[in-house]
């Protein structure tokens, strides 16, 4: 959706390995075209994401976090995705009380062979985010070259609480 | 495009088959059915379902699925000089059994229209019988038989239409001599005169 | 550390529309990314010895490729840095393919995005760790769910290659589809004399052991090691006795029930065998029209059974079975053709569908191979076949070709002809499809040699004229309509997912489709693997397939699992949930969130409570990582600490900003 | 008392003066209130859609309008024709766009969320069968009926919603439930030539005739329609039709408000079986009088 000129956002994607990364993929194959702004983190299960992530990604600055899953029922490992829907249902509940606009954050589901349907889930979410616009920042010059940054992340402890 | 013509005069005479040059397709004119019509003309597989059903296929120069063909193909001309356009009864037989859920009646109608605004009626007779029904609607807010009648004729020129019908018509009352004049008959010759004035109706 | 990156091009279908060269460039100013390149081929031989030459040269001790997705070639390139020496677990894979060069049209916004996802997975390497895999054992026995020719070519494979076999089959008998058809095309041999001996071989097998009237209840465990129950469905005859003499079937005073194995062309007593060929050979008895079990009084096949095997007292048996792969063939079912108004909702006795008319073909069916119109029993001499009746058309939501319908129609009038001399087919037609070795010729044969009129066009309607019936439809061709009277019109009904493949899949765990067919692991690389290591399909469970390609993938998929079962141990996938004791405070939360039951408590020396994994249980869902309060079980691979460093390789955190 | 607001179309007035007298005296007898739209004007009909759709939906929404001002939110007409024009202009004007477009041509303007249905919908879904059943007096015992629908009372299904849209049922229900014996006529929604009597008498020839000869096939005394289009094609032309085609068909067409009336014991004068062009006595006649009937 967003041309050239338009500048990309920052929008990160947690998808379960088995359903949602292979709609992906799916989409792909298919040559389903997308807007480029999400880069997506593969994970085993929705039920391995930990609301901590999305939080984290968006207190780093992130515009917009989406997270995708099995259709319920469908989880590979049988239960994993209705844990991610109680889990992520209470963080869009919480997320406004952050600070966080929770229209930054959304999840849904979305199969294997629903390539169709993961073109459509993208492009819809990429163009609310650019609707809301740039998440607002606390440090301007934090827009700053993202790799150098990204260096020091690297070099950087994470929290020790998550050992 | 001009072997359409020509191509469509030969028909009449069945002279020959027409030859259409693909790589001429007018795709402003699909676009065009496609935007007027809310239809996607690429869906159509061509299963002739809509053929099949229409019962009017036995009076068309193109059957409804040939319709279909000329419209994917951009063969403006030939459709909207084609009679089946005006002999659609649109009795929804292909809308309502098309396996690709496409509005077929209404695509017909569209090109009735596109035809209209072109200046083609292949079936003047049935132009003339819209024309008269409409011109008796505007003048008494509601359809007049006798008046359309006499108009239908004397535009046509076809005065014996139905003379056989008229005395059991009359006899039985079916056809009143004056009209039913109703007070907001302006009212309904506005909505003609505004229509006439143009703006967008498409 | 010492990392290395490689950028494939993938020919031009990732150079196309991503600078490679420049992403590789670009990759070098990562964190402990000591070398670089891009190249034609990754998973070429020379791509991969040029990573393991790459790997000694420079001794890496970690690798990125930036290619296709993981789903694909994971595998391929643990195998290549394992080669060189290096943990299959040191590597990491970035999808700059699929989710990159097919899906973005600019060059350079897709040429950036390429290079964060390739510094997201150095950021993730990093902070890897060699991992090995432990060994357990396998159980020796393989499932077959669903006993038709794709399902017996699987088992008798599987059984000869010297695995035990269980079949489960949910009908009476087995045979499937195949065993109610009368021929076979493209030879025109009876389909009986073709799968009656296959079915027999099932029956006699010493490692086969076959489950009729049986539905799987329920599916625990995993690869090598699964826990089946399989619920026996009441016959209320006791099998073991019963030597299907066909005694009871002959004097049962209730025929009521429309004979499911004919298709409902007669009616069938209430205890019976559906054909002679049967397989097992076991009377049943269907309970709803037993006038004994609704009014408790008759008995009258418990009075005449030689044997005394009548038991109206059984009830439904659960049996628990251990098995170490399973094998998914439980077929289609036919579309409902009721959908179709346009074609009568069964108001014309004479509009029947193919499946029927194969019954009314087939010598052992309940005409006796004679076609006789249902109506008036008169032979038909106009037979109209109407092809893709629920195939193809959105209207019905079922825009998929079932593929088959062509042929069989094409065998359905060379076999009218042969029945009846002096009749007339004529098949409308939207497309003819006949890939397939001697598909076609047989269709022309049917046209040429048999005289088949063929019409190319949909039938928009069917009504009654006279005894008649009247076909409107469109010969596109012609560019016309068309009328034809009818005495016998049969609809080649199409393919649809079986009824209950959707709760099967729930229970194994392998998606459906929309439509509900089993979707395999890779359509190309891995058509009966399944997401679900060690589940396996065969036969048209995954999507619409005429007989010879549903018996290929029975042997496929019992290759599969022959493999899978030749190896003495097997290993399980090391990234799996791991318990920091230290951290551990034996609240329990995890065990009771496992899908799996594969974390048990153990007490440490002080004997305190504490959360211990077991590893050929885990599944690596991580469901536990997220639930403990204290981090304390991480699930190796995706460690919070990983999928954090994926973060902020994304977003850097503001902090390090505000220290500029 | 079900009360709706009353649209009779043009024919009413003059072609099928005797649907409309027989409607309204049956709808009295049923407790169902027609209120007259005050002043209605022709809806357009087919010629004005085959013209154009924002003059044809002006056309009918000045119409809908009037029922908007009679603050009422559905209408019922007796004419299927009058009926897909009055649905299509109100599906049309859901759209806000076409709907400035339609406003643009009207003096009053229209929200156009009015439900039109047809007096036999009113009827099926908004009397009792029972009722009916209670309320025969002469019941149609011994009449062999042909029920013929038309193309566009139940088609296309999703702008039409009611009944079936290969094999509707409604008239044929009322038949059954006055007693009359409804034959198996498979053409029930087939075309009759609509419109085209006087500018293309052919077409009309031809698709009326294979309804009659249909009818006839399966034994039809008579058929009931809905349609004033219909009946006229069938009724007024089936002279003609047997001239084209060299037939002989006497197949008497009634509105089924005719044949319900009558079974209701309503006075004759207002069901107007004088205006039937085909004499309909011969097949009044199969009739039983009650005292045979029981």
């Amino acid at each position: 959706m967003p041309a050239q000129d338009v500048r990309e956002l920052r929008i990160v994607g947690f998808l379960c390995n088995w359903c949602s990364y292979g709609g992906a993929d799916t989409a792909g194959v298919s040559r389903f075209t997308q807007p480029t702004d999400l880069r997506i983190i593969r994970v085993p299960c929705s039920g391995r994401i930990d609301p901590l992530f999305i939080v984290r990604s968006l207190m780093n600055g992130a515009d917009g976090v989406l997270v995708s899953g099995c259709h319920p029922r469908d989880c590979h490992y049988a239960e994993g995705n209705f844990y991610a829907r109680r889990r992520l249902e209470m963080l869009k509940r919480f997320l406004p009380i952050t600070g966080i606009d929770a229209r930054r954050f959304e999840f849904t589901w979305v199969s294997a062979s629903e390539g169709q349907r993961w073109q459509h889930v993208v492009t819809e979410f990429t163009r609310r985010i650019h609707e809301l616009g740039p998440a607002p920042t606390f440090n301007p010059a934090s827009e700053a070259d993202w790799n150098t940054l990204a260096v020091k992340a690297g070099q950087g402890q994470t929290c020790p609480c998550h050992g | 495009m001009s072997t359409g013509r020509f191509a469509v005069l030969y028909r009449k005479l069945g002279m020959s088959m027409q030859i259409f040059d693909l790589a001429t397709a007018d795709l402003e004119f699909v676009a065009e059915v496609e935007a007027r019509s809310h239809q996607k003309i690429r869906n159509c597989y061509q299963c002739g379902n809509c053929t099949a059903g229409c019962p009017y296929t036995f009076a068309y120069d193109y059957s409804v699925s040939q319709i279909m063909r000329l419209i994917q193909t951009g063969q403006k001309e030939a459709v909207l000089k084609s009679r089946s356009l005006w002999l659609c009864g649109s009795c929804q037989s292909c809308t309502t059994r098309c396996p690709n859920m496409i509005d077929v009646a209404l695509i017909m109608d569209v090109c009735r229209h596109m035809a209209r605004e072109a200046g083609y009626a292949t079936e003047r007779s049935v132009k003339i019988f819209a024309d008269s029904f409409l011109a008796s609607v505007e003048r008494h807010g509601r359809a007049y038989e006798l008046g359309l009648m006499a108009a239908y004729m004397t535009r046509s020129g076809r005065v014996f239409t139905d003379v056989d019908l008229a005395p059991q018509a009359l006899m039985r009352g079916k056809l009143p001599f004056k009209p039913h004049q109703i007070q907001g008959r302006e009212q309904v010759a506005r909505i003609f005169e505004r229509f006439r004035k143009g703006g967008d109706n498409v | 550390m010492r990392i290395g990156v490689f950028i494939c091009h993938c020919g031009s279908n990732i150079a196309g529309t991503v600078d490679c060269p420049s992403v590789a460039a670009t990759a070098l100013t990562y964190p402990d990314v000591v070398f670089s390149t891009d190249t034609m081929y990754a998973c070429s031989e020379p791509g991969q010895d040029a990573i393991i030459q790459a790997i000694k040269d420079k001794n890496l001790d970690g690798v990125v490729v930036a290619s296709c997705t993981p789903r694909m070639h994971e595998p391929t390139f643990r195998r290549t840095v394992e080669r060189a020496g290096l943990n299959r677990y040191m590597f990491e894979m970035a999808n700059i393919r699929e989710h990159v060069s097919w899906i973005g049209k600019s060059k350079d916004l897709n040429t950036g995005k390429a290079a964060e996802l390739v510094r997201m997975a150095v950021e993730k390497l990093r902070r890897d760790k060699p991992l090995i895999p432990k060994r357990f054992e396998t159980v020796k026995r393989v499932l077959v769910i669903g006993g038709g020719v794709a399902g017996i070519q699987a088992a008798l494979d599987c059984a000869d290659g010297g695995q035990e076999v269980i079949m489960v089959e949910r009908e009476q008998t087995i045979g499937g589809k195949m065993a109610k058809l009368d021929k076979t095309f493209p030879t025109v041999d009876c389909s009986s004399c073709v799968l009656g001996p296959k079915m027999v071989d099932i029956a006699q097998h010493p490692n086969i052991t076959l489950y009729a009237c049986s539905e799987i209840e329920a599916v625990g465990g995993y690869v090598g090691n699964f826990q089946i129950t399989i619920r026996k469905k009441a016959t209320y005859v006791n099998w073991k006795d019963c030597t299907g003499c066909g005694l009871c079937v002959e004097k049962c005073p209730s025929r009521k029930l429309p004979d499911a194995f004919n298709e409902g062309l007669c009616k069938a007593p209430s205890i019976n065998i559906p054909f002679p060929q049967a397989i097992p050979k076991k009377a049943a008895i269907t309970a709803e029209s037993c006038i004994m079990l609704q009014k408790g009084k008759c008995g009258l096949c418990a009075k005449v059974c030689p044997v005394k095997c009548i038991d109206f007292e059984q009830k439904d048996e659960l049996i628990n079975v251990d098995v170490g792969a399973i094998v998914v063939a439980t077929g289609y079912d036919l579309f409902d053709w009721h959908k179709y108004p346009q074609y009568g909702e069964g108001r014309y006795p004479d509009v029947i569908t193919s499946m029927q008319y194969e019954r009314m073909l087939s010598a052992s069916g309940p005409t006796g191979g004679h076609v006789k119109r249902p109506s008036d029993g008169k032979e038909p001499k106009n037979v109209v076949f109407i092809q893709c009746v629920g195939s193809r058309d959105k209207s019905v939501d079922r825009p998929y070709c079932s593929g088959f319908c062509c042929m069989y129609t094409a065998k359905q009038t060379i076999l009218t002809k042969d029945h009846i001399p002096d009749s007339q087919s004529y098949v409308f037609y939207m497309d003819i499809r006949s890939p397939g070795k001697l598909y076609d010729e047989f269709v022309r044969r049917a046209m040429e040699e048999y005289g088949a009129q063929y019409v190319r066009g949909r039938v928009a309607m069917i009504y009654p004229k006279g005894d008649k019936l009247i076909v409107r439809g469109a010969d596109t061709l012609a560019g016309t309509q068309v009328e034809v009277p009818a005495d016998l019109v049969v609809l080649a009904v199409g393919a649809e997912s079986a009824k209950g493949a959707v709760a099967l899949g729930e229970k194994l765990r392998v998606c459906p489709d929309q439509y509900g067919f089993f979707v395999e692991s890779h359509p190309k690389l891995k058509p009966v693997e399944t997401n679900t290591a060690g589940v396996f399909l065969a036969g048209a469970c995954q999507g619409p397939k005429d007989i010879p390609a549903s018996v290929s993938q029975g042997s496929a998929a019992a290759a599969k699992v022959l493999g899978l079962l030749s190896k003495a141990m097997l290993e399980s996938d090391p990234a799996v949930s791991r318990v920091n004791p230290a951290r551990c405070v034996g609240c329990g939360k995890c065990i009771q969130t496992c899908p799996f039951g594969a974390i048990k408590e153990v007490q440490d020396r002080f004997g305190n409570p504490k959360a211990e994994v077991i590893d050929t249980v885990c599944q690596g869902c991580g469901i536990c990582t997220v639930t403990c309060p204290q981090g304390a079980i991480q699930l190796e691979h995706f460690t919070d600490n990983q999928i954090l460093a994926e973060v902020n390789a994304l977003c850097p955190p503001k902090m390090f900003a505000n220290y500029e | 008392m079900f009360k709706i607001a009353y649209y009779p179309g043009c024919s009413g007035q003059g072609t099928s003066l005797e649907y409309d007298k027989s409607t309204r005296a049956v709808c009295k007898a049923l407790d169902v209130e027609l209120v007259d739209i005050p002043d209605w004007s022709c809806c357009g009909s087919s010629p004005a859609h085959t013209v154009n759709h924002v003059l044809s939906a002006a056309l009918s929404a000045r119409n809908l309008a009037q029922v908007e001002v009679m603050g009422m939110d559905k209408v019922t007409t007796p004419c299927p024709s009058c009926l897909t024009n009055l649905r299509t202009a109100a599906h049309k004007m859901e759209d806000p766009e076409f709907r400035t477009k339609a406003n643009a041509l009207l003096d009053v303007p229209c929200n156009g969320d009015v439900d039109a249905q047809s007096v036999l919908q009113v009827l099926a879904e908004n009397v009792d069968p029972e009722l009916i059943k209670s309320k025969v007096v002469r019941p149609l015992t011994g009449i062999k009926i042909a029920c013929y629908y038309g193309c566009i009372m139940n088609r296309p299904p999703e702008l039409m919603r009611f009944d079936h849209h290969e094999n509707p049922m409604a008239m044929d229900n009322l038949m059954t439930a006055l007693g009359a014996e409804v034959v198996p006529f498979a053409l029930k929604v087939e075309c009759c030539g609509a419109s085209y009597g006087i500018p293309r008498n052919d077409i009309v020839m031809r698709l009326s005739g294979k309804l009659l000869d249909a009818g006839r096939d399966v034994g039809a005394d008579a058929f009931v329609t809905a349609c004033p289009l219909c009946q006229m094609n069938l009724d007024l032309r089936q002279g003609q039709i047997n001239r084209a085609l060299h037939e002989k068909f006497r197949i008497p067409v009634f509105y089924y408000t005719q044949l319900l009336g009558y079974a209701l014991g309503l006075d004759r004068a207002v069901l107007g079986f004088e205006k039937l062009c085909v004499d309909p006595r011969l097949a009044l006649g199969k009739i039983k009088q009650p005292a045979q009937a029981r």
